[in-house]
């Protein structure tokens, strides 16, 4: 399993090409972008700010539990963090089953984890002022 | 004690810095300290959620801090 | 939405791309590969033939199904026919919705449904011979 | 009546031709049509499945031929 945060553009195909498995039929794949609005307001950029260390360690717990629950081969998930402009990658997410049921759920499970428990923030940048996403109720 | 504060998001803008040490009583336990920064900065009334993180964990109430201790402010996250 | 069948070689990253809405958060793809062995048989190759207009016409289908269930904004069905090597894509299914739950469900129906109605053929070539895949039960 | 009868994958093998015209009594159906072939090719009988298709949609049993109707035999499909 591949798990990686960083500044630079993700490329999907890499993402993708990392979990090919000669022995799986199928690779499931969610890619996360960069939405130009909320609730009717143009977003201008996005800045994802991440505790790293901590979001690596909660990444891979997210891994270790689809490798028990599912039985899945290759797994690999890339965030971004910085600067983001409209329709760029936020996270990449990859997963190689035997049987692509599993890992359809597996990889719903990983996004909506990953959106639960890892120490990322992303704050949106509108043209008259910012809000951290998610932040308030 | 004096521990140290990490704060990320809007912990951040709260606190108005990213670190500052602070001094708690000893013994003091995570859920003491939540106690006092809510009190100081009513801003964190208002999240969503507020977890704190001790060693790259998250950390429940119960959790005894001790002199030096690095605790991380885990604001709502919204990676993806 | 975008539905084709060609001899060429799949770009994934085209298929993603062309259900890029800037309205959506997310993406969910499947990428189904040529496997390298059945029941522990090596496969040499592939060999992919499709009814081609039935084809379209059944594949349109699943996108109108998923179109009518799933508040999906865009989908791209591309399946590959003719020879192919092992690990080369076979079908590339891209699905956006503004909720992820949703593209995940319509991209598996979209590839069980794919697997149950659409007129495409698979020809498993081994060493000592071949096998037309789910001919017999 | 004269039928064409157009075969693909494992149908097309079992036929050894991907195309040929049968003659078949006037107002035979799918049905009927279904029954000869297993008659005179007993191999299809050993299939997961056998479908038929006229006018690129699938038909049954009781879809009524008429001359010059062009059937496509659909051998279990195995897409993806």
């Amino acid at each position: 399993m591949e798990i990686k945060i960083y500044n630079n553009p993700i490329n999907v195909e890499e993402v993708e090409q990392y979990v090919y498995d000669p022995n799986c039929g199928g690779i499931v794949t969610f890619i996360g972008t960069v939405r130009n609005s909320t609730k009717g307001k143009n977003v201008v950029r996005l800045e994802f700010e991440a505790y790293v260390p901590m979001a690596i360690k909660e990444l891979n717990k997210i891994a270790e539990t689809i490798m028990e629950k599912w039985p899945v081969k290759k797994l690999a998930i890339h965030h971004r963090i910085g600067n983001l402009e409209i329709g760029e990658v936020a996270v990449a997410i990859a997963i190689a089953c035997p049987h692509r049921k599993n890992a359809f759920e597996a990889c719903a499970y990983a996004i909506d984890t990953l959106k639960e428990t890892v120490p990322i923030w992303k704050k949106e940048i509108f043209e008259d002022g910012e809000v951290w996403v998610s932040a308030h109720p | 004690m004096k521990i140290k504060i990490i704060a990320y998001g809007i912990a951040k803008d709260i606190l108005q810095t990213k670190e500052m040490s602070y001094e708690l009583n000893d013994d003091s336990s995570i859920g003491n300290l939540k106690n006092v920064l809510l009190e100081k900065y009513p801003k964190f009334e208002a999240l969503a959620s507020l977890r704190f993180a001790v060693g790259e964990e998250y950390q429940d109430d119960e959790f005894v801090l001790e002199e030096g201790s690095e605790v991380v402010i885990i604001p709502p996250v919204s990676g993806g």
